[in-house]
């Protein structure tokens, strides 16, 4: 690994991903034998798609988890704001409803990261705490009824395509490319990266480590917001149970992109290939009907046997 | 055949004899046997998007399908398991349709959500056999029973029973869920008139017993005198029983009114634990299942009507309540093969 | 002693190799009953790895073993210690949230009836702590120690085993000459007791005080075993690096500078109190005392990780008490820690990031950072502090401690500090890098850089100082002037007050 | 808190978890206020019953917490062996059911124990592999049906009461003190705590290490087959969704009882506090008919304010 360092660029990124790619590509390659139907353009557009929500969770809940941190609220968020969209779309107006939808997944990330950098509680309490108190909220705003949405502009937010490629995956790919240029290029992400090795040392550095966590937090709900978006706007409906047990998932897809969840080291691209690591696997499964209950088994092996193959750099600790 | 098909775990064979007492095998008449599409006899996949597999009622739901594929040894089936989560049916729809299923048979986690799926596949020009949940778009054909008027009837025979005034606890399926919403609105729909009915309170029993026995427990210790729980789910009905058995209390008579229509739940109403059940078959899939195959053998869907929502629908005869006075009737007609739990109270 | 009787322990051809990185080459190494034998070699020599092989923490990727004649390869440290070889390893050990007395026994508690005898346990611990004369609860909590008393309860866990062998690895980094002795002293009777030891020091006094045998390590191979009585420290020295060293001193003068820091009456309760000192521009104030007088703290104190109650802190003649390590490394003052695992390196990260961590906005190229920025910084320093690396992908965690320290120190110097403050900035520094990092400090100031210098070690502080303070019990018991200042006066002062 | 540190035994214990208990009173005053019901004997065996599964699965869950891990598997293992006590118990005998059932959990928390210790795979990932994985199983295993049971004296072990006290309660209490006893007063229960509190310290003090890891997660399996036993016993039935979710309120009651996530800090009285509030949290709001959309509000609410009340000790890190 050593003598490639120097080497920054694509080059580095490829070499240091090496793990997680390469299980992509025996996925691929298998999933390819499986189903003559896997490698068509259709179907490669589908699964871009399928991942793109629990992609762009994904994509938010790295920023947490390079802070050694966690955050098992952002299904709630996205429920609260799919809910918030619904509710508002059809009766003011679609950039409104964006715009307050976002900003409640903001507020209550940064209320999750108050909680945690100023007081002092474990981010798994915390936003076990707010993975509680938003689903609650999403139930009683609508009294636990889903809510229609109608306007056909939203709609084509989660349907429509440009180019051919969904509007969602760009939405994903888009925030891929935003996220990991503040990570790589921002003093904001290199101290992120800092922080989660050791936060300590980041503090006496002179790392403003409170207001960065508290940032981190307000992204990752940022993103669950971002999230809802596509749902509400994908499915047109807001249903207060949106986005159940996708904090899970989320965390897989991070932690299969070769993230450690001890901090400080992976990245988002990591992330997006262990989105699709798990996309295709569902896909796949699907394709071949393969019996439902047996696909559980699969998702479960799969998470164990990805982080182990490339796990070296997590046994690290 | 002796292989064990999924999720049900059962054979060709049993589930054979079980199409037997399937209730409408007498609506869209189909002959066993290889099914010919255009003079030729090819392999014909239907994919089936279920909900979820998390509740027997649904599992039953999937045998009637399976019971009629297994009927007609050209027809397989791919059957997918939607986690009660719109966005994963939705996507598993999709998967569907990238499969090149012949045709999609879904029941919706969720009405509205299901449009852009339901969408995709009518685009593809495939038959779409909409059950239980219906979606407010194209469709080839819709069929499923009401919850509401279902919840309407339940409650009508509860307000009966009561003679128009008492105490009720309400247990609910899964909050937000569109069964339990749709139960409740037809309760409070029949309630409206009767204001001497007092809901004292509303617990979340998740379609399950473990969640319902504290909630009984404690309104049992908040409320002395109760004299109906209105419960969504067979289930959650048992779990009531058993908190009241537990408080000593099973002389109260606290009166049962219960959703789901197991066999279990026949005996038990017939027995005397519920006083109503409604009765809410799962067994529609094998019309589903027939109304796909006429539709790709070019035929006519013979009952199909126009309704109000975009697409048509089949309307099946309302299964009454079962209430003590027809329960010996419906007796073995209900789904499920298992037996009832006993009634601690005995 | 008995220099042709069958070694403790001994081994033949031993190599090691992380990668393709070849840390222990070929080494030979005896250690014989009753013998203090000796290790000493520059930081990255590869001692600390030996060590894990001796003690089966590493396997071997060539040679042998004997453990008293008999092949031996240990599968991990149970196996080791259940043969009798005992490690106190260069990082501190100890599982805070546990008790003194049940760290001392971790791993092989006393039993009775398959529960844990808890008299027996706090008996043995006592006894074993009245031993290394330290006035420790055997219940306190081992998190609440101070490092030096955590150091001790390290050692009373060594003892607590049936030690054929017994190795220390730099047991005396984070311990007073006091506390040293006493454990000489110990090993003196262990030593006694036919007991084998191998000692890791980079204080080379210490051999000559304690070892009866000595082995030079260099880039993993041994480059002399030798007994002490026959050599001096030239010849460690030599061996150790392949040239000799001096150390100069020049005096400098600082009657005209200005004054840079004016630190008065500063006070953090139950920590220190009455501080006060002025620290000149181009000035090294260094800062003595025995372990806990409180030095860090006042450190802490500047930057704002410890409270303050009162006094007046003014950086070029402004107000300067601040709340966080940031905005007083914005203001000039930036504090380079003492604890270079817990919260100087991360760990994890590469060399480079480590390096630019402080001061990230210097290396922004068109508003984005720019790696080509940070590498020229890293070479820069790279060559100056002759910092031994793979290059600056590597993740810090795999450089030696010195190579550790440069890199920090470079880190400090991204801020482009007007006060720099160090914290024994050369613990477990070996006599190498020691002397580069003395000369780059000596050049910092001839820039203009005013340092405040904590070190523990007198011949550090007397070489480097313009002036001394010498603290006791959170107070300062006196100011000397380099001219007045010698180990005696220091050590009064220390102690005595 | 070092004068008391010396005294050992019920005085030192209570000082140690004097703001968990505090919480506790707090509450427990405030409950007897909101309703006149709530300090009854049968309303408090009520209360104490209903703690009993989360309970006994938090018993085995502090183990594994202590040591910095988490089991997220505990909901999953509890399913399975319910459908494995449902599925033996009318078949077979009562004790061989009971065998299978919890052997069923103490092997599944033994993979747990070897992908941790052996493999190196993280805690989070091994468990949420094997959330999924024995999840499947019991579909699997009842094609998605619950299986009823009949048996009389199965059905006395979830229901009866010794001398007024439930026996899921009394099941609850025993383990209660085994759990603390062993975790006091064995070696291998304080090294559990010396490798939570630093993992290779207390591996180069000769600790297995890894042979304890593997045990605190059997451990933790095994708790959470005797709470499937407790669960299907009271139920008379064996639903393969059983136990769903379990797993967070387990880690709460955990946490809420002043265990640190961090490791070796904490204790299994704490922890039954912990559940204790927890389930009095629930049992006032019911008493109380509050919505249940807003009981999601408190409990999130609670969790976040018992940490932070009594949480100095977690903030250490
Ligand atoms: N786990 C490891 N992986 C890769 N390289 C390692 C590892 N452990 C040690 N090294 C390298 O091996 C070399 C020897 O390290 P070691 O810790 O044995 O040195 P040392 O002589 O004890 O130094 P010091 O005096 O600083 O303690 C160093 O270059 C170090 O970077
Ligand atoms: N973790 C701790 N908990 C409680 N008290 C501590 C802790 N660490 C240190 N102390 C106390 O703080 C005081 C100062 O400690 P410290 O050893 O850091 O002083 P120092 O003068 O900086 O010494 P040195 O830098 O040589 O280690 C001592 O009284 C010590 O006992
Ligand atoms: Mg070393
Ligand atoms: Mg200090």
């Amino acid at each position: 690994m050593r003598s490639f360092s120097f080497n920054a660029g694509v080059l580095g990124e490829l070499h240091k991903r090496a793990g997680v790619i390469l299980a992509l590509v025996l996925l691929v390659v298998v999933a390819s034998f499986l189903s003559d139907r896997f490698l068509t353009v259709p179907n490669l557009m589908n699964v871009l798609r399928q991942v793109s929500i629990v992609g762009i969770l994904a994509l938010g809940m790295t920023f947490v988890i390079l802070t050694a941190g966690i955050d098992l609220s952002v299904g709630s968020i996205l429920g609260l704001s799919v809910v918030i969209f619904a509710g508002f779309v059809d009766q003011t107006s679609v950039p409104l409803a964006i715009a307050l939808g976002l900003g409640a997944g903001v507020l209550v990330g940064t209320v999750n990261g108050l909680g945690v950098a100023y007081a002092g509680i474990p981010p798994f309490i915390m936003t076990l705490g707010t993975l509680s108190f938003a689903r609650g909220l999403s139930f009683i705003y609508t009294g636990g009824t889903p809510v229609p949405i109608l306007d056909e502009g939203f709609f084509f937010i989660g349907n429509g395509s440009l180019l051919g490629v969904p509007i969602p995956s760009i939405i994903l790919i888009v925030s891929l490319f935003v996220c990991a240029a503040v990570l790589t290029f921002t003093p904001f992400g290199r101290s992120i990266y800092g922080l989660g090795s050791n936060e300590d040392a980041a503090r006496l550095s002179g790392v403003p480590v409170n207001r960065y966590k508290v940032a981190v937090y307000a992204i990752s709900g940022f993103f669950a917001g971002l999230a809802g978006l596509v749902y509400s706007s994908q499915l047109s409906i807001g249903t207060p149970i949106a986005g159940q047990g996708y904090e899970l998932d989320a965390i897989a897809a991070v932690v299969v992109g070769g993230t450690s969840l001890f901090g400080g080291k992976g990245s988002v691209f990591g992330t997006f290939i262990g989105t699709l690591i798990i996309g295709i696997l569902a896909n796949i499964l699907n394709l071949n009907g393969v019996d439902p209950f047996v696909q559980q088994l699969f998702k479960g092996a799969l998470i164990v046997t990805a982080v182990f193959i490339m796990g070296r750099s997590m046994r690290a600790r | 055949g002796q292989e064990r098909l999924p999720v049900s775990g059962k054979t060709c064979e049993e589930l054979t004899a079980f199409y037997e007492t399937l209730p409408f095998t007498d609506r869209l008449p189909l002959d066993a046997g290889p099914v010919e599409i255009d003079g030729e006899v090819r392999d014909i996949t239907i994919g089936f998007s279920q909900t979820a597999f998390n509740h027997p009622w649904r599992v039953s739901m999937l045998e009637s399908l399976q019971a009629e594929a297994c009927r007609h040894e050209n027809v397989s089936l791919i059957v997918l398991d939607g986690n009660v989560d719109v966005a994963k049916q939705n996507n598993d729809i999709r998967d569907l349709i990238a499969r090149g299923v012949d045709a999609v048979v879904m029941s919706p986690v969720e009405s509205a959500a299901l449009v852009p799926a339901a969408r995709a596949v009518m685009a593809e020009g495939l038959p779409l056999i909409v059950l239980d949940r219906d979606v407010p778009t194209e469709k080839t054909l819709f069929i499923g029973q009401s919850n509401v008027t279902m919840g309407e009837q339940v409650a009508r025979r509860m307000v009966e029973d009561l003679e128009g005034s008492g105490k009720i606890v309400v247990i609910t399926g899964l909050q937000g869920s569109s069964p339990a919403v749709d139960r409740d609105r037809g309760m409070r729909n029949v309630l409206a008139d009767y204001p001497e009915i007092e809901v004292l309170a509303v617990g979340d029993g998740q379609w399950i017993r473990e969640p319902a026995v504290p909630i009984m427990e404690d309104f049992l210790t908040a409320y002395p005198e109760i004299d109906a729980v209105f419960s969504h789910a067979e289930e959650s009905s048992w779990g009531a029983q058993l908190a009241i058995s537990r408080a000593g209390r099973c002389e109260d008579g606290i009166l049962h009114y219960t959703f789901d229509g197991s066999n279990a739940g026949f005996e038990a109403v017939a027995n005397g634990t519920f006083q109503a059940d409604g009765n809410y078959t799962p067994f529609i899939a094998d019309v589903g299942l027939r109304a796909a195959l006429y539709q790709l053998m070019g035929m006519e869907i013979p009952e199909a009507a126009d309704y109000d929502l975009p697409g048509k629908t089949l309307v099946l005869p309302d299964s009454p309540v079962v209430t003590p006075e027809n329960a010996a009737e419906w007796a073995g007609l209900g789904w499920g093969d298992f037996a009832p739990t006993p009634n601690p109270c005995r | 002693m008995d220099q042709t009787g069958t070694p403790m322990l001994s081994a033949r051809g031993l190599t090691k190799r992380f990668a393709a990185n070849v840390v222990l080459d070929g080494v030979d190494f005896d250690l014989l009953p009753g013998e203090v034998h000796a290790i000493v070699g520059e930081n990255g020599a590869g001692k600390s790895t030996f060590i894990k092989l001796l003690s089966g923490i590493y396997q071997p990727d060539g040679g042998e073993m004997r453990l008293e004649g008999a092949p031996a390869s240990f599968r991990g440290p149970q196996d080791s210690m259940g043969r009798g070889v005992i490690v106190i390893h260069q990082e501190l050990s100890l599982a805070p949230h546990l008790s003194v007395e049940e760290n001392i026994f971790l791993g092989h508690f006393p039993r009775r009836f398959g529960v844990i005898d808890r008299r027996h346990m706090r008996e043995e611990a006592t006894r074993l702590l009245q031993r290394l004369l330290v006035d420790i609860p055997p219940a306190t909590r081992a998190g609440d120690l101070s490092i030096a008393q955590q150091q001790m309860v390290e050692i009373a866990k060594a003892l607590s085993h049936d030690a054929r062998v017994l190795i220390l690895d730099e047991p005396t980094a984070v311990l007073d000459s006091d506390r040293a002795e006493l454990l000489f002293k110990v090993m003196e009777t262990l030593k006694a007791e036919g007991i084998g030891i191998v000692f890791i020091s980079h204080h080379l006094e210490e051999i000559f005080r304690i070892a009866d045998r000595v082995t030079v390590l260099r880039d993993g191979k041994v480059t002399g075993t030798a007994d002490v009585a026959d050599v001096d420290q030239e010849w460690l020295v030599r061996h150790m690096v392949g040239r000799g060293f001096s150390f100069e001193r020049v005096a400098q003068d600082l009657s005209d500078r200005e004054t840079v820091l004016v630190c008065e009456g500063l006070a953090s309760p139950g920590r220190f109190a009455d501080v006060s000192f002025t620290l000149a521009r181009g000035e090294i104030l260094g800062i003595a005392g025995l372990v806990g007088a409180g030095r860090s703290e006042i450190a802490r104190a500047l930057v704002g990780t410890l409270p303050v109650s009162s006094g007046k802190v003014t950086l070029e003649g402004r107000a300067a008490r601040f709340s966080n390590p940031r905005a007083a490394a914005r203001a000039g003052l930036y504090y380079l820690t003492e604890d270079r695992k817990a919260e100087g390196i991360l760990p994890n990260r590469p060399v480079r990031e480590n390096a630019t961590i402080a001061n990230l906005k210097a290396f922004l190229r068109n508003g984005l950072l720019s790696r080509r920025a940070e590498n020229r910084f890293i070479a820069d320093y790279t060559r100056q502090l002759d910092i031994r690396m793979a290059g600056p992908g590597v993740e810090i965690r795999n450089l030696s401690g010195g190579n550790q320290q440069k890199v920090l120190l470079a880190r400090a110097l991204s801020v482009r500090p007007k006060v720099l403050v160090l914290d024994e900035p050369t613990r477990g520094v070996d006599i190498g890098a020691k002397q580069e990092i003395y000369s780059f400090i000596r050049q910092l100031v001839d820039e203009g850089m005013s340092i405040l210098l904590i070190s523990s070690e007198m011949e550090e502080i007397l070489r480097l100082s313009d002036r001394i303070l010498v603290m006791r019990q959170g107070r300062i018991a006196a100011t000397l002037q380099h001219s007045e200042a010698d180990e005696a006066s220091i050590m009064r002062a220390a102690a005595l007050g």
